[in-house]
Formats: C-alpha cells, structure tokens, sequence
C-alpha cells in the first residue's frame, strides 16, 4: 500500500460515526448547554482533525495494519530478552467479554467477584512460581514494576530511618536500562558491575561496593547474555549482610519455570512480566503487566489494593500499612492478568516446566547454529545459555564493513525481525536472539538460514547489505538531521507541515 | 486404539520426541536436563508447583467465562461511574483495529517491518496535537497520574527546581501516585479550593507559591467536575514566578471546552481511555504529554517521540526524535525511564479521533453538556439533594450532595445497586469536608429514561427516611 | 454553536453537498433527481417507507444487544439438540480467520489480488479430500441437503436415469428438499428400514431397485444416529444394477469411522458444520461433495472446483477446473447453477481440519462415541426410558425411547427446559411410527456432568407421572 | 509472503488443539467406545492430514488472509453487479455475540424470541422496500431464491393442473447466469430476449413467445448494463395476460430503494440479496441470503417455516398450504438476516433512498469518466445508467491487442479488483463496475487513474499490460492444460502428487 497520512484523506463534511444524540426533550429543556459555559472557556476555533468516512478510516488503518509485523505472522525469535512467544487466540477472545471490558474498577466488590477471583488466582500461581509471599499487578508494564521496586526499598529503608543514608543501588552491565533508569527516579546512584571475561559479574566486585550505603541490588538472572549467574545466592547473601535489600528482574523468566525461583536464590522480591513469559501480547507496546511479588515482610509497602479471599468472597485491601501508594491507576491492566491466568490454566505445573525445557533446547540449538555462521560469534563463556543468547557480528564487521544494524535492515527482506542490543552496546556489534518454546525446529531453521544467507551476501556483496532493504514499504532511512535537529524534527504533522513542504519528492507506487 | 496420553502441546511444537532427539543430537547434548547443568543443584526447585490441573481449549473458555459470568457489567446495568475511568461510546472500528493480529502481536521493530505501527503512531501524536492545539505529543505513558507526574518532573529539570503545586480537588488516588512518583527529591504542597465554587482559590495559591516553584498543575475539568475557569490567570501567576504551568486535562472535553493551551498552558496532560478505550476494570487507562515544539521542552521528554524522516527514494520514514534523552540510550542519565507503556491504546485513541473528526469532537463535548446539566437539575429537584455541590460549570461529572437527606451515600448507592443501577463515586471517605457526596458522571451514552430512572430512584430511597435496610427485598 | 441537524451518514462518503455538486458539473446534470429520470413516473414510489427512525452506531448496539439477550443460548444451558446441526467445541483460530476483514469481505477476485482465497480453499479441498480419501472434493455448496440433491443430480446425469433410491430414515426436512430440487424430472423413492435395527432393509431395497435406479442414497451416520454397518453391500447391490451409491456422511466421524469410499461409495456427501462453525441457529451449514478423479465425475460438478496451475515463473496459481461445465460458463446447458454458496464455511473447515490433525480427529470420534454409550448406558436405567430405541451401535446422536413413562417428549421437553436443559428433537410428528420418541446429541462438549444431569431431571420427570403441568412453578 | 500449502507443514506429533477429553470414569465404565462398533466400518488408516502446532496454523491462515483483497482494503468497485459496498464494523460485532452464535435451529420458540423478532421486523422492513406482502429468509443466496422462485412458479402451476403444459420461462440476455440455470433445473425451458440497439429488450419479442406454455418472467431491471427498462410494467402486464408469472431478480437493488418497487412493476415476486444491497459481506462468497418476497396469493408456496407474530410472541409457522418445501436447512443465515436489519436500522427510509441517490451519482460519474479513457467505451444507449454500467474496451483490444483479460490482471498492480462479464461476452472486451454509495468521489478518481494509466501503457508498451501482474503474490499463470485436461488436472493435493512433481521448479521468494 502506498497509503497516505490520515491528514491527507481529509474531505470537509465527511463523517466516520455519529456520537449519541441529545433527546430533543432534554435540548428543549437545558438549550444548548454552552449558556452555562463561560465564554473564556468555550472553544473558538475547531480542533483541525481530519474529516473521513468510516470506511476509508477503516481501510486506512487495516492497511496500516497490514505494514506491521506481528509476531503473528513471523518467526518472531530476532527480539531476544523479550520472549515474543505465541500468543493463544482463545485467551484474545475471553478478554473481549463484555464481563471485562464493561466493568468500571470503582464498581462494588460484589459486583466483580469473577474478575477478582481470576486475580486472586493468579496471585496463587504466582506464588508456586517464584516462592514470594504476596503478589500485586498494579505495575502495567516491567519498568514500573522496576520502580515500583525501588519504591519499595526506599519505602523499607525510610521505615527504619535509613531512607537517607541508604542511597546507592547496584546492578549488572547485561540487565535492562529500568533497572538503573528506575532507581535514578527513586533518588539512587547506580553501581554497575562489570561482567568478568566469562560474562558473568563479580562476587569480588560486589563484595567491595558494597556498604551502609547500600539500599538494594537488582539483578536479571540470567542476564541478557543468557548466562545464568550461579553464585547467585552468595550476591544476594552479601547484600543481605550489608542491610541491602535484593530484588530480581524476572521480566523474562521463560527458561527457569518449574526450575529455579526468586525464593531460593535470597531474593527479597521479583517481578514477571506477564506480556513475555506467561503469553499476553505486546500490544505494539502495552497496555501490560509487570507482576511484581514480595516476602511476607514487604507485602505491607505494596501499591494497593490487593485482592484477598476470605474462603468465599473476594475484597480488595486497600489498607496496606506502608504502602508506598500506587504506581498505576486502579488494579493495573486486568485484561493481561486473565490473560495470563489463561495461560497457566492450559498449561498447569508440567508444563510450564516443559515451556522451560523447550525454551532451552530451542536456544541452545540456535547458539550451536548461529556460531557456525560466518563472521557471528557468542562472546563469553562456551556454552552454559539458558533462554536466549546476546551474539556478535564484531568479526564479520572487521572483514567486511557490514553492521548490525545493516543486517537488521536486510532481515526485514527476508519478513524477520532482527534485535542488536540496549545502549550501551558492550558487546560489539551486537544481536539478542530468544526463540522461546512456540517455535519449532523447522522455524529456527528458517531463521538461521537468513542469516546465513545475509553472511555470505555481506562477504560477497557487502552493498547489498549495506543498502537494504528492499521490499519493506519503505527504503532506507535517511535519518540523522531530521531526527536530531530542532530545525528540522517533525513529532506531529502539524509540525511537519510548518517546517517541510516536501510532499512533492515522494515517490508513488504504481 | 486407545487414546494417547502424552502428546504435544498445541502452544509447545517442539514437544515431539524425535526432533528433541535430533536437536540434541546437533547441540552435542544427551538431555535437555544437561541444559540446566549451570544451575547449581543448591537453586534447583525440586518440588512440584501446586497449579491446578490443565484445561483444553474448551474447558478453559468454559471455566473463564463461567467466573466472568460472576461480574455485574455496566452494560447490565445503568453505570453513573467516572472518577477517572468512564463509559463512553467505543466505535466497533476503534475494536476492530486494535483486535488485528498485527497490531496485537507486534512490539519493537524496526520502521521497515513495523511501518503501520510507527506510521499509526505518528498519526496518533498528530491528532492529540490537533486536539489540544500543541506541536508535540509522546507515545502514550501509562495514564494520566503517569503522565501528570512526568509533566511535574520535566518541569522540575527545567527549572532546576524541585517544588510543586496541585489543586486540593485532585483525585487522591492520582496524587499518590505523583507523591510516590516524585519523592524523594520533589516536594508536593496542595491548594485549596474554594468552598463555594470548587474553584482554586487564588489567594491560597499566591501564598504558596515563590520562586521555588518549578509547577503549577491543575485540571480542566478538575477531578470533581467543574471546569477551572481561571486558568488564564493561574498561568500567568505560575510564569510571573518563572514557573511551568502544567494543565491535566479530559480530552473528551475538547470539542467544545478551550485547549489549555489556549490559557497559558506549557505542558498539557491528560487521560486517552474516553478516546475508544472500553473501561477494562481500568485497565483502558493510557496518558499523554503535549508541549509546545521547543527544544527545551523535546529534550525533557522520557518518552519516544516519532517524527517524519525521508528514506533514500524521498518516502515517509519514522523514527525516534531526539532519542538520547532516553533511558533506552543512557540509562543512568536519561530522563526518567522508558518501556513497555500503553501503545495499542494510543493507536486506537488515534483511530477513534479520525471517525469524530472536529464535529464528532464538539457533537460529542455539547450532549454530554446538555445531558449532565439536565441531570443537575433533575437530581436537584429532589429534596435534601444538592447537583452540583459546587457553584461551577461542570463537564461530563458532578458532585451530588445528599447531606439533606439525611442518608449516607453507601446506603442510598446500596439501594440503587438493588435496582441494577451503579450510582457515583462515594467520596465520604476521600473528601470527607463534604460530608455525604457521591461523584457522578454522565456522558454521551446516558438516555433521558437513564436519567429520569436514576432520580426515581433516588427519590424513593431518599424518602424513606426510616425504613433504611428494609428496601433490600424489595428489589426484582 | 447547535447540533447540526443535517450530516454525512458515516457508510456514504458523497453526501457532502459541495462534492456532489462537483460530481454533478462533471455529470453535466442538475440534480441527482435528473439521474432518474429514466424510470417513468408511474413506477416511481412516492410515499415514505414506514421504517423506524435510523439509530446511531451505539444505540444500534443496544437495541440489538437488547433484543439478542431474549434469547436463551446453548452455553447458557445443557443442550442435546442436534438433528442436523450440532454443538461442538469451535476452536478460537477458527473464529479469528474468518472473523479477519480479508477473509469476511473479499468474493470473486482473481488468483493475483485473491491468492489467499484460492489457496486456503484449495487446501480446504485437500483436507476433507484425505478425511473422505477420495481425490476430488468442490467449493462448498450451501449445505448437506443442497449437496445430496446435487450429487443424486450428478448420478442421474451420468446414467442418464431418473429415479433415486432413498432411506425412510433420513431427515424429513432435508428430503423435502431434495424432492423438491428433483422435481419434476426426477422420481425420489424411500426404502423401509428395519424396525429393530433402524438399517436399511434389504428386502425392501432389493425390491425397489431396478435399472432405471440412477443412485442409492444413504447415510452414516444415519439421522437417527445409527451407524449404517451394509454400506458395502448397498453399494454392491447399486453398481449390480448400474446404479451410483451415494453416502452422505458427518465427517467428525471420520477420525473413527470408515469413509464411505471404502465401502463403494462412488460420490460423498456432507454437512461440514461440525468442523468449526457455531450453530448460529442454523447459520454455520454448508455443504461438501467428495468424489474421485475421473473425468465422468468431474464434468458434472455444478460447483467450482480449484485446481493447482502453474504461472510464468513456476509457482502455485491456481484456477478453476474445467470451467465450461458450469452455469457461469453457460447459463442454460452448464450444470445446475452456481453462484454465492458458503465459501467462508470451506475456509474455516480447512483451519479446522489443520488444528486437529489426524489424532484430534481420532480423539474427537473417540470422545464422541464415549460419551455418547456412557448417555445411552445411563438414560436406559431410568424406568420406561430406552437409549438407543434401535438395535444398532450408534455416532453422536440416538433415539431416546419415552413411550414407556407414557409421557409425551413435548411434555418432559418443557419440564427439562424449566431446568435449563434442551432436550432432543421431538420425533413424535415427523416419524410418527415410532410414538413418544427424541433424537439426543452428545459431542465431546457434554460433561459427565451434563449427562448426569439430564438422566436425573428425565427421572425425576417422568416419575411424577399424575403431576404433570404442575411442575412449572417448580422451576428455580 | 511465500507460503506453503499447510500439508508442506506436517511435522508428526505436533498438534493444532486438543478436543475436550473423556473423564476417567466414563472411560473406565464405557472402555474405549469401539467395543460396540462393527469391525468393518472402524476406521484402518489415519486420515493423511498434516500435524501442525496451533501456532504455526494461525500464521499460515494469517498469511493468506493477507494475500487476499477484502473489500475492506481496496476501492472495491470492480465486481459489477455485486454491489461490494461498505461492511459496517459494528453490524459484525453484533453478529459474533453468543446470544446468536450459540443458538439451535430446533430450540423451542420460547427461548429464541429476540432472534424470531429480528427476522420478523426484516420482513416488515422488506415488506416496504419492495411491496411485496412475505418474505422468506432461507434461500441463502441469489441462486438459490432464484431456484425457491422458479419452485414456486412450477408450484403455482402446479395447483392450478398447468403444470406440464407451461414448461417455457422467459428471460434476457443481460442478466444473472442463475436466472436461467435454476430455471432449467426446475425442468424448464429458456427462451432470452436480445437486447435492442439501445440495450433494452423488445416488447415485441416479448410478445412473439409468450403464449399458453408460458410459464414465468424473470428479469432484472436494471439489467448489468444499467440500463432501467421503462416499459417493465408493459412486459408484466403481458406476461400476465399469458398466465405467466413475472418474478424479478433484484439481487442488486441498490439504484432503487425508495426510487422504485416491485409491486408497481407488476411483478409477483422478487428478491433481494442481503449480501449486496443490503451490507452483508459476501465471505469469499457465503453463506449469504436471498431474501424472498411474494404477493400474497403466493404466501401458500413458500418455503417454510416462516416468522409470524400475534402482536406479542413470535412464532414459525410452518404449515404453509402448498409450500415447496425447503430450499435450505432452518432458517437460511440467520447472522445475515441480522446484519440486514441493522444496516437498515442504521439508516432509517431516508437513508435508505440518500443510498440509492449517491449510488446513482457515483455511477454516473464514473460512467461519464470512463468514457472519456482512450479506449473505452460504454454500449448502448448513451446516459440513462443507474447503478452499474457494463463497459468495453473493444476500441482498445483492436488498436493494441491487449485484452480486457490483460487489463485484469494489470489492474492487481494497482492493489484493484476488476470484473469482466459474465458468459457469454455479449459487450465485447467486457468489463463492469459499480462505484456504490460507499466510495469517495477521491476513491472514484483513484480507480479511473488506474485505467487511464493502464490505457494509456496499451497504446505505448502493450506487452507490459500483456505479461501483468509484476506486484502480485505469483506471476501470469499459464492454465490451459493444468485446468482442462484430466490427466493433468489436481482439484486436491493428494492428486496433485499423484500427477506432478513439480516442487522443484518453484520460485523461492529471498
């Protein structure tokens, strides 16, 4: 499709719905309804929305639609440490129930008892799953759940009268950016620790940072390298030692369930996030849920309310003693936790440990493939991944010129998607792949055999590569100006409109 | 031939055994346990996780919709619900769209493979721009607390100053929220309100504020219903003191109501849930952040923010604007943090602004005028009620005082429940200066008969004055 | 600032008056009246349709919703209606593919613009061609009937005969449309069944058939639910006579069952509802011919038939089949007609058949015929109740037998409705030899539970033999 | 997106779904349910289906939906005649709501009221449309209320003992395939009236074979061309006087409503098809209805059951006097008896005449634009269309030899649909379009672009026209021998592997 800005499909007078009317009885009894307006406050000139019919809006964003990616439709594995694994149909469909969607969260409790028992419920799986004591899924998305988390530390710490002493949060090089990013929020300095030449952080490291200084250690395990720290319960031991409190990003915990848990491994808290392990989509960026989980010592700081379950009604507390308020408006994204519970149901206790062994096969058999491509390696230790697995194109880049992100381009040719890493990119040249469970072997195959396909193409004709892509809707971004310059960047159409008048260079389609 | 036991997963493809085989074969393994060998036996759970056993496809839907089933929905009932959350009309296009496979399923690509999704993303920002007559729009945050609380914190980076105000009539709920938000390094001091109008009251506001102020914020309509008319003025008040102002704002309003741009805003905020969002037990809740196109302000922003970039071949391209001010890119020093937020939510806010276009917008903001003043004036007529509490100009809600009738919200709200209507948010708990008051909202979808029945039965469980509980079974 | 009384409908662009008057200039005309002018004034209709006021799109919904929830669904109550049209578990992909917008609005493109199209219902071909095992399966028609009617047709064409051989135990409604899509030019004759078995009798058969029999149509399951064991030697028994045996078949027995080809069957037919459609009161009908790859077959499809061609650059096309024998081809000598029929119906069956594989089509049958001896074991128990009334094993469905409680089906119907439960078809009308009888339906759906259920509320309805009517003010 | 066929899928041991399962204890009381069943008639051999993961299904499906052109998507005003016009959103999400999904053809009326009421107040409306007095919703789709009507004619006949004798039904050349084929089933005998140089049919003809072995009329009117025959009424009226039945085929109705009915063209029965002028979507081509309406000295006749209503209960009667019987199993369709109630619903009488105006509109501009393409032509009469015009490019194909088959094709390049004609080609290098009220006048504009385009690149490089499509899923296919010869032709892909091996030689896309 060659399909235009909806700005462009503006027709005066057209219309793609009508609102509700006003009964003629109410209109002859109030009038207009702007007398009462003072006139500072009624609106003068109309908001410039386009005017379309409903069917252009509808083929406008069908088309649009079309232009996207979902991992629907692809072998979604190029979007390591995210855990884009298949999404059930028949959950989409329980959470389009009108039960769901037509409930108002201030409704009273006897009025949502389903809803609350599904929640009630999960917190109960959730529990099995990690080992903490209490769950709440207000944080709608993992990095609030993050700093839901360091709320909390502050919350722990203010209560014992060391909120301001206790300013310093350690963390790993290979973990999300909210973990750092969160705590910074929260009024913390971040210590990072580096990875030894294995990848895995220093016990040594951790053991000199920390002090009395030392409010909470947040850590992903196995970090974005795939690399399972197995010292793990000495980290948190050391921080215990030192008054810190120890909170684990489980975001992706798709390799360890039924496996290992937070508990065992002296973690004070954890989240999950339920759009990655437990299946509820990603929505092009949420709504979702980071589910976050605490010891029976902490449940007091949670966002409320929770659910609680007297053996036969449901009700919300909201009077945890020290909770740190909330972090989301109402009970978070009550789609996803269904969704999630959803998921659990189908799969029960075996297998969501057999969503872990496969996630596991499925990645270490693509780290035995990828390694064999020319020019891609694994840095750090040999072997010893768990759910995805961060690579490197650094050889292939000395030999021949071609980037990350120029193979990322190429991918799309090929209909994947293709990751490189976070900021910083620690390691050069960097791709993060996770295949999760939903693929199967022949899957990987393909994928692998893009890759292998755009190695030898880089060696043999690095342009083609360099200059890609090719039959995406669009070609290669010429971005640097546009995007960096205050001259120049456009972040609405209006904007656009002001400062370019370049419509006419656009290239058609036929 | 009897039934297998063990078989594959449908979600799970690679539980077939022989390609387990073959695969291990290829990674040099014997087992998929020997996979795990790098966690040390010490962190192994060993247990069995007490779940529930698995359901098929059709048990499970049968289960989940059986609990659903449980739930009372406002489409069953007559909902007078807001408070931040409301039932408006959803287009089944707005559905329809964000039901797509693609949009559903889709999250970080790239431009080339996600071309739709940063294309109805862009347009998203566009028309919110439109809508509250400013040139830049995030991607949506998590919701309006959200967003008001990063409209706060840029404003505190921008001023280098770390207090700010807030209008006494904020929802209590959304200002824990900030408080949490902001702390420890911000400090947050309310402003009271006029007792007769609800209005801010200026005086309290001029003493409050100084030259540490980094913010004023307040809302248009304020959380109990009436429109702030002085906003003008309070702006100005808040850039004397070299302070921002930053505006919260209901976006269903803005057909009819001024943009706060339009009085001096600098920040505009607000919630996207009335723009196509079913209320999802609050799960619809999607915020947004608007300022003018200034670099001081882009560069404040913790969000993406997608502009228009040419390709090679001079197509639209998009891409991040200004993006390492993100914690995507630095992630000690970025502004705030950035993630996972509310994204399919923004793009149907985005298709749900292109069906109204400008007359939906103002058709949309006049009958939820004209419907909630008739019902002011209905609710008034009963004895010892009071629509609205406040001597303002409402929008869409309104505070309902039943102090005259003697009756305390929680039961006259029980009373009504039993002839299935949902009546408004009890604030005698929240805001209890005001005694027995209930917020309620009308919009667009309330009937006149909605209305005529909700005093009906208001007046018949009011009267009663001392029969009390004994309604109960009287109910249908 | 009032409500604008006139407005663009939102599903027609072109009212806007400007635009049309631009359009008109074009035109060369005055007014779209002008554009009439062809139909003369004493056809043209000049009053007002008494039609009901147009509802916007949200009170359209509730005006629906309202009427709709008068309904009482089968997932709201235990239901073992069948008869033609069955409950059973629809699987959620089913539901999202032919719920897509492509697949819901597309019709007669071409193979370059509908690709999708033809390839999703030429593998929808191939898949049932494997369930029936025959090499040749059509576009689907517009259910079992239709396909019946069609294939005694096709027999009748290739012997060039006029008289059709048919079981007194099929469904009345589907014979009085095969009568009637035979006459006038083709004679329907029932054969007697077994009065203990329900099969077919060969005395009976053997006497009616003759060399003016084009086909001997029979079922398996048949309507009564039996499965018919002689399939071999009816066919036999047809092809001695130069005669075509025509087997309609439910294909969710076919996991389980032999397929009709294997016991001579020459054309299969069928109803493709149980492979993913919801009952939609009748709506999820559409029907399927199977035969094998021979040119004689072929050439008398009145349906399309896709098959594979190459294009330029050797990939997949695909195309239709011998086209010239159909009705779009030519009007008056293609066979029968074609048109609109249940194309969405075939895709689905296709991703049905997909989804369960030959295992979950195994397991399907398996579960069926579980639970379906387990209702008759346990509807026999109660007193004066006999499961199957016949001596045969039974698919799915069987005749309950209440004469001996010396209650009417209609009566123990009502007092099991009262209790959320649909009884059986009420055979009492339709096969009047057979008294006081229904025809039950057990799937994989039905719990022991249900089934449980059932027997108890039959008992304890038919126990109370003097009460009668009374029991309605029983009902909770 | 370059898809297998699902069988090129099988991976053994995977699996799309698993049915609900047998408890245990009816197993364990019943066995494994083939005791019972006679050795002959178990099942020996699997069924050869492919084994597929669920998810791997969905993306298949996924996928061809994409290559498919809903009308949805593009400016769908190629399929003359078949009035693809605007599927409203919401009408679909009425029909998905369980309250209907989930209804029994046999349940008793008393649980299925809302349903009753929705049919019933369809054939009010229906009523008004058309003046007729009944309507029946079972035929589901055209051909079949065509086969009902040219029943209820035989029928009719029938009773009054002329049913041998009058074995001739009458019918023109521009009109739908099904108008003669159902009539031949019914074991009549056709006689078409030619069109006149101006493209109506003679009266005179007419009057030329009507006589005693008449037995019925049908006609469209407008014809495919457009073209509103204004002497109908003189047509019927001698039918008429024959003792003929005149039945009218109104499939596509959408230049009429409010404009014209039935009842005053003196016909006796006519039909409409929900699926066109109504806004039901067609689904690839059904389920869909034909919408049956009688006088009433035909009611007897109708295929049964139909709704009536003592003013309080809705009720099927299904005693009719001499019904034909059935034409369908239950009810028809009854999600499009439902879609046609809310389009209707939506739109009020009004709306329902502003339809037939903009569809008229639209299609006179269109036709005056078409005219103008170097080419292009419109036969018979100038002026005078309403809602379709059935076009030529016969100038065209003699100038340059490309085809209106070549233009089809070509037309895929441009993301459009394009029609012909149905057989036989009677408008030479036929093609026909009929803009609706759905469509833009800025859509209309695209659509002749595109013609215009594609003529003038006939002129200038035919062969570019000639070997289209070049943006297509697949190339021009090369069908004679693969489509018409026995030996080659696969309706299956069990006998496409008996007949070919051809794998091979297929293009992989990147």
């Amino acid at each position: 499709w060659d399909e235009p800005l909806i700005f462009e499909l503006h027709q005066p007078g057209e219309r793609g719905v009508v609102v509700p009317k006003t009964e003629p009885e109410i209109e002859a009894e109030i009038g207009d309804g702007f007398t009462a307006l003072p006139e500072n406050m009624l609106r003068k000139k109309e908001p410039q929305l386009p005017e379309v019919s409903q069917a252009r809006v509808l083929r406008h964003y069908l088309r649009l639609s079309q232009e996207t990616l979902g991992s629907d439709f692809n072998v979604e594995i190029g979007q390591g440490t995210c855990t884009m694994k298949y999404i059930p149909k028949v959950n989409e469909f329980l959470v389009r129930n009108p039960k769901l969607t037509e409930l108002h969260p201030y409704q009273d409790e006897s009025t949502v008892q389903g809803m609350l028992a599904a929640i009630y419920h999960l917190d109960l799986a959730m529990r099995e799953i990690s080992g903490m004591d209490y769950f709440s899924f207000q944080p709608s998305g993992g990095t609030q759940a993050l700093f839901a988390m360091a709320s909390i530390v502050r919350a722990k710490h203010g209560a014992t009268g060391e909120g301001e002493k206790r300013d310093e949060i350690i963390t790993t090089m290979f973990s999300h950016p909210s973990q750092a990013a969160t705590a910074v929020v929260k009024g913390y300095k971040i210590i990072t620790l580096k990875p030894d030449e294995d990848g895995y952080p220093r016990l040594e490291d951790l053991k000199k940072v920390v002090s009395d200084r030392t409010a909470g250690f947040v850590v992903a395990n196995p970090e974005d390298t795939g690399i399972y720290n197995p010292r793990i319960k000495e980290f948190t031991d050391i921080v215990h030692k030192a008054g810190g409190i120890c909170y684990y990003d489980q975001a992706n915990a798709n390799g360890l369930l039924g496996i290992t848990r937070a508990k065992e491994a002296g973690f004070d808290m954890c989240f999950f996030n339920l759009h990655k392990t437990f299946a509820a989509p990603h929505m092009c960026g949420g709504p979702a849920t980071g589910a976050l989980g605490v010891k029976d010592e902490l449940k007091q700081f949670l966002p409320g309310p929770i659910v609680e379950c007297d053996g036969e009604k449901y009700r919300l507390n909201h009077q945890l003693a020290s909770s740190i308020g909330k972090v989301r408006s109402f009970h978070g994204v009550p789609q996803t936790v269904l969704r999630a519970y959803a998921w659990i149901r189908s799969l029960g206790a075996e297998g969501l440990k057999e969503v872990a062994k496969i996630a596991v096969l499925n990645n270490n058999y693509l780290y035995h493939k990828v390694k064999e491509i020319r020019g891609a390696s694994a840095p750090y230790v040999n072997g010893g991944r768990l759910e995805q697995v961060r690579y490197s194109w650094e050889q292939m880049t000395e030999e021949t010129g071609v980037t990350t992100e120029d193979v990322q381009r190429r991918m799309t040719d090929f209909g994947h998607h293709y990751w490189t890493s976070h900021h910083p990119y620690v390691v050069p040249q960097p791709f993060t792949l996770e295949p999760t469970e939903s693929y199967s072997k022949e899957d990987l195959d393909e994928y692998i055999a893009a890759l292998t396909q755009i190695s030898k193409e880089a060696y043999e004709e690095p342009e083609k590569v360099q200059n890609a892509p090719y039959r995406s809707v669009i070609h290669k971004i010429e971005e640097e100006d546009f995007l960096d310059n205050p001259d120049k960047w456009a972040v609405t159409w209006r904007a656009f409109l002001k400062k370019h008048n370049w419509k006419e260079g656009k290239v058609k389609s036929e | 031939m009897a039934i297998e036991k063990q078989i594959a997963h449908p979600y799970i493809p690679n539980t077939v055994p022989e390609v387990q085989e073959e695969m291990l074969r290829e990674i040099g393994a014997e087992s998929i346990e020997e996979l795990f060998e790098g966690i040390p036996e010490s962190l192994r759970f060993r247990g069995k996780m007490d779940l529930p056993q698995p359901l098929t496809e059709y048990r499970l839907r049968q289960h989940v919709e059986t609990l659903l089933n449980k739930n009372k929905s406002c489409n069953e009932t007559v909902s007078f619900l807001g408070a931040g959350c409301w039932q408006h009309f959803v287009p089944a296009v707005c559905d329809e769209i964000n039901q797509r496979s693609e949009f559903l399923t889709a999250y970080a690509g790239e431009p080339y493979e996600d071309f739709g999704r940063y294309q109805a993303l862009f347009e998203y920002q566009s028309l919110v721009a439109e809508l509250v007559d400013m040139d830049v729009v995030n991607v949506p945050t998590f919701d309006w607390a959200q967003a008001a609380a990063t409209s706060l914190r840029m404003a505190c980076r921008m001023t280098e100053r770390n207090e700010v105000l807030l209008p006494k009539t904020i929802d209590p709920d959304k200002y824990s929220m900030i408080k949490n938000y902001c702390s420890p390094e911000i400090n947050c001091t309310l402003v009271n309100y006029d007792g007769i109008s609800g209005q801010i009251d200026m005086d309290d506001l001029e003493e409050k504020i100084s030259t540490k102020t980094a913010a004023v914020y307040f809302e248009n309509p304020s959380f109990l219903g009436f429109i702030e008319e002085k906003g003008s003025a309070i702006s100005e008040l808040a850039h004397q003191f070299g302070a921002i102002s930053v505006v919260g704002v209901d976006p269903s309003s803005l057909g009819v109501l001024e943009p706060p741009s339009h009085y001096g805003a600098d920040i505009v905020c607000g919630e996207l849930q009335p723009l196509g969002m079913h209320m999802n037990y609050g799960g619809g809740q999607a915020g947004f952040i608007a300022t003018r196109d200034e670099e001081k302000f882009i560069k404040e922003y913790p969000s993406r923010l997608f502009g228009i970039v040419p390709t090679v071949k001079g197509e639209y391209g998009f891409g991040d604007v200004a993006y390492e001010r993100t914690s995507f890119h630095d992630r000690v020093n970025g502004k705030e943090s950035v993630g996972t937020q509310t994204a399919l939510w923004g793009i149907t806010a985005g298709v749900y602004l292109s069906l109204l276009g400008p007359h939906g917008m103002r058709e949309l903001g006049q009958t939820i005028m004209q419907k909630s003043q008739y019902a002011m004036k209905r609710l008034s007529m009963i004895e010892g009620v009071t629509a609205s509490r406040f001597n303002s100009t409402n929008f869409k809600e309104f505070v309902v005082d039943f102090n005259g009738t003697g009756k305390k919200v929680e039961d006259i709200h029980q009373a009504l429940r039993e002839k299935d209507i949902f009546g408004g948010k009890d604030l005698s708990s929240t805001f209890p200066e005001l005694g027995q008051c209930g917020l309620y909202c009308i919009t667009e979808i309330h009937t006149k008969d909605d209305i005529d029945r909700l005093v009906k039965e208001i007046e018949s469980c009011t009267k009663k004055k001392s029969q009390g509980k004994d309604d109960k079974h009287g109910a249908s």
